[in-house]
């Protein structure tokens, strides 16, 4: 390890670790480097030796306990089911993708070898050769389309139906290619199979008590609401398999259980740590934060199909009332980026970065209100538990609102059915966005006119054909510039107001390393399992 | 010491010195009327809005100005403390209330009539108290939602089969004696027997009884709010408090500790009230 | 009729009543869950449920007949052959399901059982014995406070200063690693701590209440006056007489233990019924919320009975 | 007296702390002496301290309760001086304790036998195997059935009389030298009362045992006591032999007391001709129970085949031991407890079998009045309100004119006006007793019934009520039936009485003429089974065994 000058003391050292934990960038911390008066090769290998010694040799062996923040018994082996992060977590260690995202968001082949198209509406996807399954059988092109086709079939419950219906021809070419075809061209198609749901499962698979797939773990105990167990699988594919003996996956929903779970050392990694929680982990020297900004949000969504939102004025009002600053240093800590409006996250590269941010402005919002006809009216919010820090950010709003005479109340409502009976439906009601790989499904997820989730019923023929435009193009720079035209649109005209992207923050134990962000969301993006290795 | 034998013994007018209790209980009084004068004065002398964001940092210390230090998202915990007041003391007592009330009164009827009614009531009563209340209460928010109405009358469903058993015995007891066979054998019909003859022979451990469900109302409903069913935000109840910053417990945060003591220091002073009270009021209540 | 027929006849009528109630609580759950807004097939699919996909789940899980009827198949199936039926959400066999987490309520129940009822019955007698001294003093406030204390930080209080501070005792506890005495001692510490304080506050009360009622009979007098010490009145007299009232403060103290233990369920972790409840309400799952509930009404109607029996058993009056 | 005395009172003085934390003198400086082998008596009523004092000998004083000053001494220990470890030390050994109720002071859960040498092995007396012996020797001794195998019953399995004398051998199982008697037969009936105070009097005589007899009832102290002493409100009245107190008292209290147990003769009413022949009441085979009913039969029958009529003016007594049914008579006539069979006709005309279907003015006709005034009188309300009920109720009187009639029925059971104000338990029993007669007397009524009303007070306070009954008929031309256990007060105040026994009228007979006209078997053993004022008359009573075995519930 490099020698430190001698003026750099423990606590500078956890400033930066600080710092780099909210997730400040490494040239803002250069910047306070510098003006501490530190040399920057100094800083430098501070920084290296706070984001995780990442430089470290792999240890082969040994076992971990994970903990996520949710679990009962509707927990599933099912990749299609699967709804989750635990789900995820399993599906990930369990089973294998065509293709998956790496840290830069870029699309890797995983049991596919090559994906190719000509007019990215008919694709051929070759698999890889002697891939096995647990249960010892070879990975075939029959097994890829059966995985797929469920899908399709709405007896299974798939969570991936809506992209998945897109693929209007899943069919074997030979043993080990398959051909897709899709309804419209869509470029996305790799980045899409990259999705938990669509693991590969051994043909006719139905009973999902235990999991068979070709994963890096075999599982070994699988109690729904309870725990798994992984071992390592012996037979996998990408060569000398996890570096992990076996690792347990549990869920704490309870946060702070969580954190003193971490903090007594029962377990090394705790998922989606409460920013609050940040406090207790910092000045602890046997664990760490992690922290990821993947792109999940959660929103403010004012339906434009009825009152209130019906009044632009209203909608306008609301975009200047949200406080984002406030919701990202008090409700989140820090732990998010500022948000503009629009699902692309700073991180995709499609994002606009010339969209700034709506900034807080009472008097502006007020003038919009009064305008509106609605000041003094009082104008439920509805949030829940269910949509992640949506209570705390709808009373940020609230008080605002109170200060300028918009009578906004919170209304709670419970967890449960929170999706079926508030989300989509209520007036105004937040909403929870998990991380999506593209634009693409990002626009038609959220924002065509018959797109499933329209949170904010927003409807514009030129935005559809806009979509379809990008979707099929394969020149990236159009691409680029119709997305940021769209993410404009969706910013001045949807009902959505996305005050911040929130950053995911893993709590883990000095021990673990090879952890690394992912696009895809926390714990590398549910699959952490296969690249981390414990310290002896 | 005069709301209390007005309310507990209102025929009796003894020597006042018959109903003087220890310290103890008066302690106990003390601070039970601390807090319901704070229920009701709260939100006039709070320095903040209940939700209004003061502090840009989290989990303040002490200050001049937040005298219990701030929360998770840096509002005022002290003025948070006493809008909680209103909903804990509120709720609970909205609750006890009924439930008392339902329970003191089927009681005394079953008790009195007897036969079938008593014996179905009864059943059925003893199968609801098989069901955990927290469950119970879990499941009704769920299916409602959670709003004040709603908690006074989950709560108060909770406790009523218990209002019922307790009352029902000490009616029970009651019934079999003479003064009730001889106002029965007057002429007189059940509402007058029940009002007038057993009634006021079961007031006082009723009452004492129903502090101590005032206890447990409190707790359930702040482990209702720990589980997150609570009164609707910005709003909280003493037990959301403590929930929305138990992270704070481990840093020793204000923040968290105050809400406690808030509670603690009502179901104390409940109970060393009550624990205190003249043997004549409490002796049936055991 | 013959008199030693007289106590098997009662047995059955209790029997009967038992089941009828546990039939009326079926009911009463049945309808509170129809109340409940959403179906499984709904919460599943959570984001996803468009309503072709609702639809269609629902066709395939095989709920498109209507509730009552199915409700009513499985306590049929439940009533004569003790059939759980399967759950909706996972289709494992609810019996399945339920029988590790029963495992697992019963084994803490146990053990908090064999740590709380002999403290709380030694505390609870001891009070009793002296009253008045410094000891029932002690006793009283040291009730006083544990009753006073919502459960929810006598656990996090517990784990804070067990696990993380002093990191004696694993903060959670969920029954997976339990391969010796020590590391099982160890999982049920803390949760085993937490729920002996909350529910021995009761027992002690009730106890030295029911102890002190018998001391005050003219027959603990008479042995008094018979020269019998202090302990000798308490334990030989007073005791075996108080047995009725103290077990059914232990009874109702208990069931609190298998039913009432969400939060140190949460807290710790621990995969218990409770926990398994809220699961299944919150996923609609009918047969498993069923089950469930049968499960804590079956542990309180059984707690009740076995304290009535103890009851009758210590009273030879009514032991003929 | 040569020998010292065995125990030696000086000055004793005991306080007690009321619940409002007052203290009250209740001995205020008590001093005597027993000798060895001699049993006295302490007489008094409720609330005198003679049990008080007793206990006190033991160094025992109830909850509340301490001894503040003066001296006990037993043989050579002083018992004031010493600690409450060394005291239990006596208790049992030196001297042993029979309490009022055998039946509360047997452990229910325990056999009866560990009860009875439990004193032995606390102190550590002798081995259990010789203690039972010893404590099947004093069941002979004791005149127990089945001496042998009466100790491994249950306490509930054994009858009150027995239980009594269970409990005397419990006290002398450790060869004690004073027994304190406390109302050991208070509690049981005339028959049986006989028996165990004659075992009493003879274990006592064969050992040479002292005694403390406490009790209220000058007769039957007059059996067994050598020395009675006669204490009122903590203090000594008067201390002599047995003969003198009896007959030739020196205190006025103590010839109250004798008064009271003289016979009052009970003129009857006069009524006119016509009047006096229509029954006021007329029983027809009446039948009640108890229980489920099965087959319009209840499970427990108690009443059976009841037949009598009650003319205008004249009064029914009802006498019975416990168990005969006599309460349940009252309580069928009232229609508490509806009978099955048979009628109740009150002024000719059949009453409804149940308080529901008889009409209010039937109701109000028959009043009842219970033995225990504490619970008869709702505790919660002013006698005001208890009293003003019935009137609105009956009679619909309102304000002022309810008001007055208050004030009068008040006057007329003798109470001062100021009381209508107070609680029931601010008032002493005789005063509650006499709110219990106006509460009947305001709803105007032909009869009364009085269920015992005067046994559970002292003897002074009991002929006062009876006074006041007489007089309250003279001046209201109403009718009592009366129901008792105490042959003397029945033939005080009735003009014929009804004897029960299990159920069933075994015989009528005129009240003045009892003992004479007797002839059914039980009747006569009832009516001799009754104590005297004579200390002779235990030694000579002579009853036929046959008869005691036959009807005696012992």
């Amino acid at each position: 390890m490099t020698k430190l000058p001698t003026n750099w003391t423990g606590r500078d050292d956890a400033m930066v670790e600080h710092m780099i934990r909210r997730g400040a960038s490494r040239r803002e911390l250069l910047k306070m480097l510098m003006a501490s008066g530190v040399a920057a090769a100094a800083g430098g290998s501070v920084l290296l030796r706070a984001s995780t010694a990442l430089a470290a040799t792999p240890v082969m062996g040994g076992s971990m306990r994970a903990a996520g923040w949710s679990s009962s018994t509707a927990d599933t082996l099912d990749p299609a089911k699967a709804s989750l992060s635990t789900d995820y977590v399993r599906c990930c260690s369990f089973y294998s993708r065509l293709t998956f995202l790496d840290e830069a968001g870029l699309v890797q082949m995983e049991l596919a070898d090559t994906i190719e198209t000509d007019d990215a509406q008919t694709w051929q996807v070759r698999l890889k050769p002697g891939v096995l399954f647990h249960d010892g059988k070879t990975l075939n092109a029959e097994d890829v389309v059966y995985s797929l086709k469920r899908h399709l079939d709405e007896g299974v419950g798939s969570k991936a139906n809506s992209l998945a219906k897109q693929m209007t021809e899943i069919s074997k070419v030979d043993d080990l290619t398959v051909k897709i075809v899709l309804e419209s061209p869509n470029a996305d198609l790799p980045t899409i199979l990259s999705l938990h749901h669509f693991m590969i499962i051994a043909d006719g698979t139905t009973d999902f008590r235990t999991a068979n797939g070709t994963g890096a773990f075999v599982c070994e105990v699988f109690e729904p609401g309870v725990r798994s167990v992984a071992v390592r699988n012996p037979n996998y594919f990408k060569g000398q398999g996890p570096y992990l003996d076996s690792f347990e996956f549990i869920a704490i929903p309870d946060n702070n259980a969580r954190v003193n779970a971490l903090l007594s050392g029962d377990i090394q990694l705790a998922a989606a740590i409460n920013p609050r929680s940040m406090r207790m982990l910092e000045g602890q020297p046997s664990v760490q934060a992690s922290v990821t900004t993947a792109g999940n949000y959660t929103n403010l969504n004012i339906r434009l199909d009825m009152e209130p939102g019906a009044r632009a004025d209203f909608v306008e009002g609301m975009k200047y009332l949200v406080n984002r600053e406030a919701i990202q240093q008090s409700v989140l800590r820090g732990l998010a980026e500022i948000g503009n409006d629009q699902p692309v996250p700073p991180a995709n590269r499609y994002h606009n970065p010339n969209l700034a941010p709506r900034a807080y402005d009472p008097e502006k919002a007020r003038f919009h209100f009064e305008k509106s006809g609605l000041l003094g009216t009082e104008i439920p919010m509805v949030a829940s538990e269910a949509a992640g820090s949506s209570i705390d950010m709808a009373m940020v709003v609230q008080q605002a609102g109170a200060e300028v005479g918009m009578n906004l109340k919170v209304e709670r409502v419970p967890s449960d059915g929170y999706w079926s009976n508030y989300w989509l439906q209520s007036p105004v009601h937040f909403g929870n966005i998990n991380p999506r790989p593209t634009p693409d499904i990002l626009f038609s997820l959220l924002y065509a006119s018959d797109a499933p989730w329209n949170e904010s019923h927003y409807k514009s023929e030129r935005f559809d054909q806009m979509m379809v435009e990008a979707r099929g193009s394969l020149d990236e720079e159009k691409r680029t510039a119709i997305y940021w035209e769209m993410q404009e649109m969706v910013a001045n005209e949807a009902g959505t107001i996305i005050p911040t992207y929130i950053s995911n923050v893993d709590g883990i134990s000095s021990r673990l390393h090879g952890l690394r962000p992912n696009p895809l969301g926390g714990m590398m993006g549910y699959a952490f399992a296969e690249h981390v290795w414990m310290d002896a | 010491m005069m709301t209390l034998r007005s309310a507990s013994t209102p025929d009796r007018g003894r020597k006042p010195r018959a109903y003087s209790f220890n310290w103890v209980g008066r302690i106990g009084l003390a601070v039970m009327l601390f807090w319901a004068v704070v229920a009701v004065i709260g939100p006039w002398i709070s320095p903040h809005p209940p939700g209004e964001i003061v502090d840009w940092d989290y989990f303040g210390p002490v200050t001049e100005n937040f005298w219990m230090g701030t929360d998770y998202l840096g509002r005022d915990i002290f003025s948070r403390i006493l809008m909680g007041a209103r909903f804990t003391v509120g709720i609970a007592l909205a609750a006890v209330t009924l439930a008392c009330t339902f329970g003191v009164i089927l009681g005394m009827v079953a008790a009195v009539t007897g036969g079938w009614f008593d014996m179905i009531l009864s059943r059925l009563l003893d199968a609801f108290n098989g069901i955990p209340s927290l469950l119970f209460g879990l499941v009704v928010v769920a299916a409602v939602g959670s709003s004040i109405p709603v908690l006074v009358l989950t709560l108060g469903a909770i406790y009523m089969p218990g209002a019922y058993r307790f009352a029902r015995a000490l009616a029970v007891n009651v019934n079999t004696m003479d003064f009730v066979t001889v106002a029965r054998a007057r002429g007189e019909r059940t509402p007058y027997l029940i009002v007038r003859e057993i009634f006021p022979n079961i007031l006082g451990p009723v009452l004492a009884d129903l502090g101590l469900r005032f206890v447990f109302i409190v707790l359930v409903l702040s482990g209702l709010s720990f589980l997150g069913l609570g009164v609707q935000p910005p709003n909280a109840d003493w037990g959301g408090l403590v929930r929305e910053n138990i992270e704070g417990l481990s840093l020793g945060a204000p923040a968290v500790i105050f809400p406690s003591i808030a509670i603690a220091s009502l179901t104390i002073s409940v109970n060393m009230f009550i624990d205190n009270l003249p043997t004549k009021i409490r002796d049936r209540s055991e | 009729m013959p008199r030693s027929l007289l106590p098997w006849l009662l047995v059955l009528q209790r029997l009967g009543i038992a089941l009828l109630t546990l039939v009326i609580v079926s009911f009463a759950v049945f309808f509170a869950t129809e109340l409940l807004p959403g179906d499984v097939a709904q919460i599943l699919l959570g984001q996803a449920a468009t309503p072709e996909a609702v639809a269609g789940l629902r066709e395939a899980m095989g709920l498109n007949e209507p509730a009552l009827q199915r409700f009513l198949g499985w306590l049929i199936g439940m009533v004569v052959g003790g059939d759980m039926g399967t759950s909706y959400v996972n289709q494992m066999e609810v019996a399945e399901l339920v029988s590790g987490r029963l495992g697992n309520s019963l084994r803490l129940a146990g053990v908090t059982t064999l740590v709380s009822v002999p403290i709380a019955l030694a505390l609870g007698i001891g009070a009793a014995m002296w009253r008045g001294s410094i000891f029932d003093r002690a006793v009283s406030v040291l009730t006083i406070s544990v009753i006073s204390v919502p459960e929810f930080m006598v656990a996090t209080l517990a784990v804070l200063i067990f696990a993380v501070w002093l990191g004696w005792l694993p903060a959670l506890s969920y029954g997976a690693n339990v391969d010796s005495i020590t590391a099982m001692l160890k999982a049920y510490a803390m949760p085993v701590i937490t729920l002996s304080f909350v529910v021995s506050a009761q027992m002690i009360r009730m106890t030295r209440a029911a102890v002190i009622d018998t001391i005050n009979t003219p027959y603990v007098e008479m042995a008094l006056l018979k020269g019998a010490s202090r302990s000798r009145m308490v334990l030989r007299h007073a005791l075996p007489n108080a047995l009725g009232p103290i077990a059914n403060a232990v009874a109702l103290s208990l069931s609190y233990l298998v039913g009432g233990v969400i939060i140190v369920e949460t807290i710790f972790n621990y995969p218990g019924v409770a926990k398994l409840m809220v699961d299944a309400v919150s996923t609609r799952d009918l047969p498993l919320i069923q089950s469930c509930a049968m499960i804590f009404c079956v542990s309180y109607l059984a707690l009740i009975t076995i304290a009535d029996m103890v009851a009758i058993l210590s009273n030879p009056r009514l032991r003929k | 007296m040569t020998t010292p005395p065995l125990v030696r009172v000086r000055g004793l003085k005991i306080g007690a702390t009321t619940d409002a934390g007052r203290k009250v003198e209740i001995i205020k400086g008590v001093s005597f002496d027993i000798a060895p082998g001699e049993i006295i008596a302490l007489i008094g009523e409720s609330g005198s301290g003679k049990t008080t004092i007793a206990l006190s000998l033991m160094g025992h004083t109830r909850t509340g309760c301490a001894i503040h000053g003066g001296e006990i001494s037993l043989g050579t220990s002083v018992v004031t001086a010493m600690t409450e470890r060394q005291r239990a030390r006596l208790r049992g050994t030196e001297v042993s304790y029979v309490p009022q109720s055998a039946a509360a002071a047997f452990n229910p859960s325990k056999r009866i036998m560990d009860q009875v040498i439990e004193i032995a092995d606390i102190h550590k007396l002798m081995p259990p195997a010789q203690a039972r012996a010893k404590a099947v020797e004093l069941f002979r001794a004791l005149a127990l059935p089945d001496p042998e195998n009466i100790g491994s019953r249950y306490p509930h399995q054994v009858s009150g009389g027995q239980l009594q004398r269970l409990s005397a051998a419990m006290a002398l199982i450790g060869d004690p030298k004073l027994v304190i008697f406390d109302e050991p037969t208070t509690a049981l009936d005339v028959t049986t009362q006989i028996e165990v105070l004659r075992a009493f009097k003879s274990v006592m005589a064969k050992g040479g045992i002292s005694g403390v007899y406490v009790s209220h009832d000058l007769a039957v102290v007059a059996q067994i006591a050598d020395r009675i002493i006669v204490l009122r409100g903590g203090e000594i009245q008067e201390e002599g032999p047995t003969d003198q107190i009896l007959n030739a008292p020196r205190h006025a209290y103590t010839r109250q007391l004798l008064a009271a147990f003289e016979p009052v003769p009970h003129v009857p009413l006069a009524v006119p001709e016509a009047e006096a022949r229509k029954p006021i009441l007329e029983v027809v085979n009446l039948h009640a129970g108890y229980g489920p009913v099965r087959n319009g039969e209840p499970a427990a029958k108690i009443l059976k085949d009841v037949s009598f009529r009650l003319e205008r003016g004249r009064n029914l007594g009802v006498i019975g031991e416990s168990g005969s049914g006599k309460s349940t008579l009252a309580r069928a006539i009232a229609g508490i407890l509806p009978p099955y069979k048979g009628s109740v006709l009150m002024n000719g005309h059949e009453m409804g079998r149940d308080i529901q279907t008889r009409s209010k003015e039937e109701l109000r006709k028959a009043q009842m009045v219970f033995q225990l005034a504490d619970t008869a009188l709702n505790p919660a309300h002013s006698i005001n309100t208890i009293l003003a009920r019935p009137l609105t109720f009956y009679h619909g009187l309102k304000g002022k004119a309810r008001d007055a009639r208050v004030a009068r029925l008040l006057d007329m059971v003798h109470l001062p006006a100021s009381l209508r104000h107070r609680l029931p338990g601010e008032l002493s029993g005789g005063q509650k007793q006499r709110v219990n007669l106006a509460r009947a007397l305001a709803a105007d009524p032909d009869l009364i019934l009085c269920d015992e009303i005067t046994s559970a007070l002292d003897t002074v306070v009991a002929a006062a009520i009876l006074d006041l009954l007489k007089e309250l008929q003279r001046e209201l031309g109403i009718s009592y039936m009366f129901i008792s256990h105490d042959l003397s007060t029945v033939e005080a105040i009735c003009d014929d009485v009804l004897v029960m026994l299990k159920g069933e009228v075994v015989e009528a007979l005129p009240a003045a003429e009892m003992s004479a006209r007797a002839t059914h078997p039980y009747s006569r053993l009832l009516i001799s089974s009754i104590p005297k004022l004579d200390t002779g008359w235990l030694a000579g009573l002579e009853q036929d065994p046959q008869l005691v075995a036959q009807f005696a519930q012992r």
